[in-house]
């Protein structure tokens, strides 16, 4: 609980933060970026987990036990997306969006 | 009770002739150049300890002309870098370049705020502080990793590279060995683990597991301030001046200080978790409570000249050798003390007076 | 009587059959050998242990031997119809219990010798192990669906072993034809058993077979084309029963069985597999008995008899020593069934019922002993054919001796097991229906003919060449022989009627010397025809041969069954129905299929373009429709 | 006060986030994101959630980013300058996620919220006894479930970035 904050303005930051990772996802073209935007629209619901459950339901812990999670799940996809971008490095030299599109055919 | 209420008198004082907002502002502002201060002092003196230690470890005499026994050697040193003329190289990412050190920087004075000098005297007493200890020590890699980026210089890139993986790896057996002590305390306050320790350092307390967890902290911990015989981001003889060759002037001092200050970090985390942090000995000063920052000082620099002693000791490990080390012995020794101390405390087989 | 322990007869075989399958290619032969062995011994023990239990200390209370059933509800479906596993004890599963551990042990024995070398060995281990594993279970079953488990279990090992020399391609086809026609068989079977299921509300053997239960008391309820309902269904599971047993229509397969090594052919084709039949009637016997008044049980009859008299034909002419003995067995079982089907359910009535058992348990012995003694022969001979042998009586005395005991036995000669089980046979027959004891009769002088024809085509006769002097079999093969030589005569002097009643109370039987002296005699007469035809070389059977000219070739190729078979599938199904079936399947349901797909392909082709392979533009589409919607939905509530 | 420092944070947050997306510098950034993530952290510390503002710290920061860098230093060259995408695109993208976030605002805005007054802090140790407890409410099974996918990860991580060299021994 933050003196003289209420709820409504945490929530408008972290929405405008999830919507700044939305336009990163769309728009940059190297994978490295998209890792990027994807951490901040995780972390832009993370705080509302947990902003929530401290300004609604204090006695409870559920959000900041679904943070966790999402942060332990988050680490576990930083992991995994690094190292498919640095076999996708090694086999095609480049990290672009645009070099990855065989697959559709 | 002498430092103690200077702290509390000043708090006092400042409350009573001004209104609260500004108050806590100053306060504020106070305490940091306590601390900038405390960490540009202690930074230079462990440079001069660092060099008289190795002239007499070499049985060589070292820095003794200026001042007393050499005392302004380091200031000298000090005021000459100021003077100097900050180089940079073309093409280097200037902003990431000039960025790099105060990472280093100020992930050392962040984890300097917490520590327990004395009894209440601690700038930051959080309840997760050894938590806080490990999380902190966990970003000043980055200054590193960003400085040897933006350097430019492939020498500096692969002393980041390297530099990044070690500490990475080696911060896990320091949580972890710091996890096992945090088992006997059952808090992770640093208040409370020393008030924990009036029964018996934990060293004393935990016994055996202890001791494996203080051996393997040790090393550790040399390796994440990147010293001898872990030296490799900066091994001279292979990469020129490692992930800061390309500094030069105050930007390669703050470096420079702040692996000393880490290293004091070290060395003070261990003092908190295994020796007790301020209590002296058998409390034989109890009833002298600012004789704890004698206390806490004097253990301080005495595993500081442990590492140090490391440092003249031991020869350079290959990268290799060095992953191997983490991963193959220290963090399966440490995952079976864990278990070792869980039992220990579960049975309540721990000594305590 | 506690029979919870008898669940380990057939569960030690399975463990046998797991371990040697898993392990295939880790185990020594030699151990393997021991491991199946020793595996049957045990459930031998176990079997035997249980029938001295049973018939002698436990088993009868007031005069009547009790069934002892322990289960385990395994799938329910209603109140009543569930599906149990379990075991049950009762006098002719006692019966079979010793049958098919005697012969499986002995054949286990037999086959550590006769397969030595083999590549297969631990394989061919494994499928006895499994094969016995689920002829126990068939004999334990509970309950009809039990049984048809167990029955294709038995029919799956049976396919195994056929196919056993699965590079020839002979072999291959035999077992595929083995599975088949068995398989179309067990298809009527399992109507039946639904039918039962449907009608009854139970598959339970205690249930359905109590005489004074409501199913037996009830059968009239309902009925097809002027047969009862629960006729149906016994003529359809008699059809299964047929169908492994190889009795006339179905027939076909056993013949060509004879591919699979002949201690298969001894275990399986002889002794246990092909009598399940017989056990299935004989289980559910007072089912067929009263339902409307043993209609089924009347054609059980006939088409024993019919069969026991069209394969002992078929026998005379045959020249593969193991297809003379798979159309012998096919006769003797026919015999079994011909018994079963004239017998009565009370007291002496049953003395059919009786008889078929006892031929059925001392038929497994002396067949499965023909089986191993032609198996010992083709081993030293390495052929399969009459004109290949001659003479071998002086090579292999303890082969020849067995084989002659045998012989004697199955052609009734007194005093011997056969003697007196194939007597109450044509007791019963005799008290219930002259023409089929006519048959009876009659077979019973050709059996005694073409058994000895072939005794003496083997043993003596012709004194043939050999490209290697043939030589004794090893004791691992001669043993076997010995035990069931001595169990072909003294099995005749059990007193099996004491033990084995339709209505399970027991009965004296004495021997009916008129009887048993027209049977002998007529039995007696084949083997003097045999003597003079085959005993000396000469040439008076060719002349014979030539004098019934065309009856002769037919019966030599078997009555051109496979023939008709073959040309009923070929020319009428695969051309007049399949072919017409396939073309409309082709032209009408694929094409309609492929217009679809096509068509699919066609409108994908248009459109692929949206799929351009770019993530982004996929999570631009996705946040735009969200926020659309989003704002469709604050539209329609706001309002 | 706190309220002046929750306002520096978000600016802190919202300022680096913007830059985080349109630097065109690889690795400036990473840097920008890990300020914005320190951001948050200090907006947990604010709320007193101290312990996942550690977590944060340690995670995100020391782990997630670290390892982000990691990959920025070996796929990436100092001199390189990031595509961007077509102005129309970015364009579009703009106004369709500032449409999103008015939809946003508009739902949280009208969306009455009743605050309960608190200043209880959570401890280290309710947090534990929360995530491995078995009882009703108790978290323990997606804790391990966690554990497992962490393994898992890690497992497959280490795989990929193996790459063939793994098959090419013969």
């Amino acid at each position: 609980m933050i003196a003289g904050i209420s709820i409504y303005e945490i929530l408008t930051v972290t929405s405008i933060i999830f919507f700044i990772g939305v336009y990163g996802f769309i728009t940059r073209k190297n994978l490295i970026s998209i890792l990027i935007s994807t951490e901040l629209i995780l972390n832009a619901s993370v705080v509302n987990f947990v902003v929530i459950n401290k300004y609604l339901y204090p006695t409870l812990l559920e959000g900041v036990f679904f943070s966790i999670f999402i942060i332990a799940v988050a680490a576990a996809e930083t992991a995994l997306a690094v190292a498919i971008i640095i076999n996708l490095y090694r086999q095609i030299s480049s990290v672009e969006v645009k070099e990855t599109e065989i697959m559709k055919y | 009770m002498k430092i103690v209420s200077i702290t509390k008198t000043v708090h006092d004082w400042l409350f009573s002739i001004m209104p609260e907002g500004a108050a806590s502002i100053v306060e504020m502002v106070l305490i940091a150049v306590a601390y900038l201060a405390f960490f540009a002092v202690a930074g230079l003196y462990l440079v001069l300890l660092e060099r008289r230690v190795a002239a007499w470890f070499q049985l060589r005499l070292g820095p003794n002309r200026v001042g007393p026994q050499g005392i302004f050697q380091t200031m000298a040193d000090a005021l000459k870098l100021v003077s100097k003329e900050l180089t940079g190289t073309i093409k280097a990412d200037n902003f990431l370049y000039n960025l790099a050190p105060y990472f280093v920087i100020v992930s050392s004075l962040m984890a300097l705020a917490v520590f327990p000098f004395t009894q209440e005297f601690q700038a930051f007493d959080i309840n997760i502080g050894i938590f806080f200890l490990i999380a902190i020590s966990s970003i000043g890699v980055i200054g590193i990793l960003l400085g040897g980026w933006s350097s430019n210089n492939k020498y500096a890139l692969i002393g980041a590279m390297r530099s990044g993986v070690q500490t990475i790896s080696y911060e896990l057996s320091v949580g972890l060995s710091l996890l096992t002590m945090v088992l006997l305390t059952g808090t992770l306050q640093l208040s409370e683990i020393v008030e924990v320790q009036k029964n018996g350092w934990l060293i004393v307390q935990g016994h055996i597991p202890a001791i494996i967890a203080f051996m393997i902290y040790m090393i550790a911990g040399t390796a994440e301030t990147n010293r001898a015989p872990f030296d490799l981001v900066e091994a001279e003889s292979e990469l020129g001046a490692g992930f800061h060759t390309e500094y030069s002037g105050m930007k390669f001092a703050y470096f420079f200080l702040a692996e000393f200050i880490n290293m004091f970090i070290i060395a003070a985390i261990a003092t908190t978790i295994f020796f007790g942090a301020w209590l002296s000995p058998f409390g034989i000063t109890d009833s002298i409570p600012w004789l704890g920052v004698f206390w806490f000082l004097g253990k301080t620099l005495l595993l500081v000249f442990l590492m140090m002693w490391f440092r003249w000791t031991f020869p350079r490990l290959r990268v290799d050798q060095l992953l191997t080390l983490e991963w193959k012995y220290l963090l399966p020794i440490n995952l079976v003390n864990i278990v070792i101390m869980a039992i220990l405390v579960w049975l309540n087989l721990t000594i305590k007076f | 009587m506690n029979v919870s322990y008898t669940i380990a007869i057939p569960l030690i075989p399975l463990a046998v059959f797991l371990v040697l399958g898993i392990f295939n290619q880790k185990i020594k032969p030699a151990v393997s050998g021991y491991i199946g062995v020793a595996g049957l011994l045990t459930s031998a023990i176990l079997s035997y242990y249980t029938a001295f239990q049973y018939y002698f200390i436990h088993g009868k209370e007031d005069g009547v031997f009790q069934t002892f059933v322990e289960k385990t509800n395994w799938m329910s479906f209603t109140e009543t119809l569930h599906i149990d596993m379990g075991v049950l004890i009762d006098p002719i599963s006692v019966m079979m219990l010793i049958v098919v551990s005697t012969v499986s042990l002995m054949v286990h024995i037999y086959s550590r010798g006769y397969m030595k070398g083999d590549d297969g060995y631990t394989k061919f281990f494994a499928y006895l192990s499994l094969f016995s594993f689920s002829m126990f279970g068939l004999v334990l079953a509970t309950n009809l669906f039990q049984i048809y488990i167990f029955w294709e279990l038995v029919g799956v090992s049976s396919f195994l072993l056929i196919g056993y020399y699965y590079t020839k391609p002979s072999a291959v086809a035999a077992a595929k034809k083995a599975f088949i026609v068995t398989r179309f068989a067990d298809f009527g079977f399992l109507i039946g058993i639904l039918i039962i299921g449907y009608y009854t509300g139970t598959y339970d053997f205690q249930t359905l077979t109590n005489p004074e239960g409501s199913i037996i008391a009830n059968w009239a309820s309902g009925s097809f084309m002027g047969l009862s309902i629960l006729t149906w269904a016994l003529i359809l599971i008699f059809m299964g029963g047929a169908g492994k047993s190889a009795m006339f229509p179905l027939h076909i397969w056993l013949p060509d069985a004879m591919e699979g090594p002949t201690p298969v052919s001894a275990l399986i084709h002889a002794a246990t597999m092909v009598v399940a039949g017989v056990y299935l009637v004989a289980r559910l016997f007072p089912m067929y008995y009263f339902v409307e008044d043993g209609f089924a049980l009347n054609i059980v009859a006939y088409v024993g008899a019919f069969s026991s008299l069209f394969a002992a034909i078929i026998a005379v002419t045959q020249t593969d020593i193991k297809r003379v003995l798979a159309f012998s067995t096919m006769s003797q079982i026919g015999y079994m069934m011909l018994a079963l089907g004239v017998s009565g359910y009370e007291g002496h009535e049953g003395v059919g019922y009786m008889a078929s058992m006892f031929h059925l348990f001392t038929h497994a012995m002396f067949k499965a002993l023909l089986f191993l003694g032609a198996g010992s022969v083709i081993h030293a001979v390495h052929s399969n054919y009459l004109q290949d042998m001659g003479g071998l009586h002086k090579y292999m005395k303890i082969t020849s001796i067995t084989f002659l005991i045998a012989a004697l036995t199955i052609s009734g000669f007194p005093f011997t097991s056969g003697f007196f089980s194939k007597d109450e046979i044509l007791v019963a027959a005799f008290e219930h229906n002259k023409l089929i004891y006519g048959i009876g009769v009659f077979v019973a002088g050709l059996t005694a003919f073409y058994m000895f024809r072939l005794y003496f085509g083997i043993f003596w006769g012709k004194n043939t060449k050999y490209e290697h002097t043939p030589h004794e079999s090893p004791l691992s093969m001669t043993f076997p022989l010995m035990v069931l030589a001595f169990l072909s005569i003294a099995t005749g002097y059990t007193h099996f009627s004491e033990y084995v009643s339709p209505d399970k109370m027991g009965f004296e039987t004495h021997l009916d010397v008129k009887l048993a002296i027209v049977a002998t005699s007529v039995g007696l007469i084949g083997i003097a025809l045999a003597a003079v035809f085959y005993f000396k070389p000469n040439n008076l059977s060719d002349r014979f041969a030539h004098a019934f000219g065309s009856f002769y070739k037919w019966t030599y190729d078997k009555f051109y069954f496979d023939e008709i078979y073959l040309f009923v599938t070929r020319n009428i199904l695969f051309k007049g129905v399949a072919a017409s079936a396939a073309w409309f399947d082709r032209n009408v349901v694929d094409a309609s299929m492929n217009l679809i797909g096509n068509s699919t392909v066609l409108a994908s082709q248009k459109i692929k373009k949206l799929q351009s392979g770019r993530f982004q533009d996929y999570a631009f589409a996705f946040v735009g429709g969200a926020v659309v919607l989003a704002l469709v939905f604050i539209y329609l509530w706001t309002n | 006060m706190e309220k002046i420092i929750f306002y520096i944070l978000a600016f802190i947050i919202v300022a680096f986030a913007i830059a985080s997306v349109s630097s065109r510098k690889m690795l400036r950034s990473v840097i920008y994101l890990l300020f914005v993530l320190v951001g948050i952290a200090g907006i947990y510390f604010l709320i007193d959630y101290n312990f996942l503002a550690a977590i944060q710290l340690t995670v995100y920061a020391g782990g997630i980013i670290v390892l982000i860098i990691f990959s920025v230093l070996l796929v990436h060259h100092i001199e390189m300058e990031l595509e961007i995408a077509k102005p129309i695109k970015q364009i579009v993208t703009a106004l369709l996620c500032l449409i999103g976030l008015g939809v946003f605002l508009y739902t949280i805005y009208n969306h009455p919220f009743q605050p309960v007054e608190n200043y209880t802090t959570t401890t280290v140790n309710e947090i534990g006894k929360g995530l491995l407890s078995y009882e009703k409410g108790g978290f323990v099974l997606p804790f391990e479930v966690i554990s497992v996918l962490l393994l898992a990860a890690m497992v497959g991580a280490i795989v990929i970035a193996k790459g063939t060299k793994l098959f090419d021994k013969k």
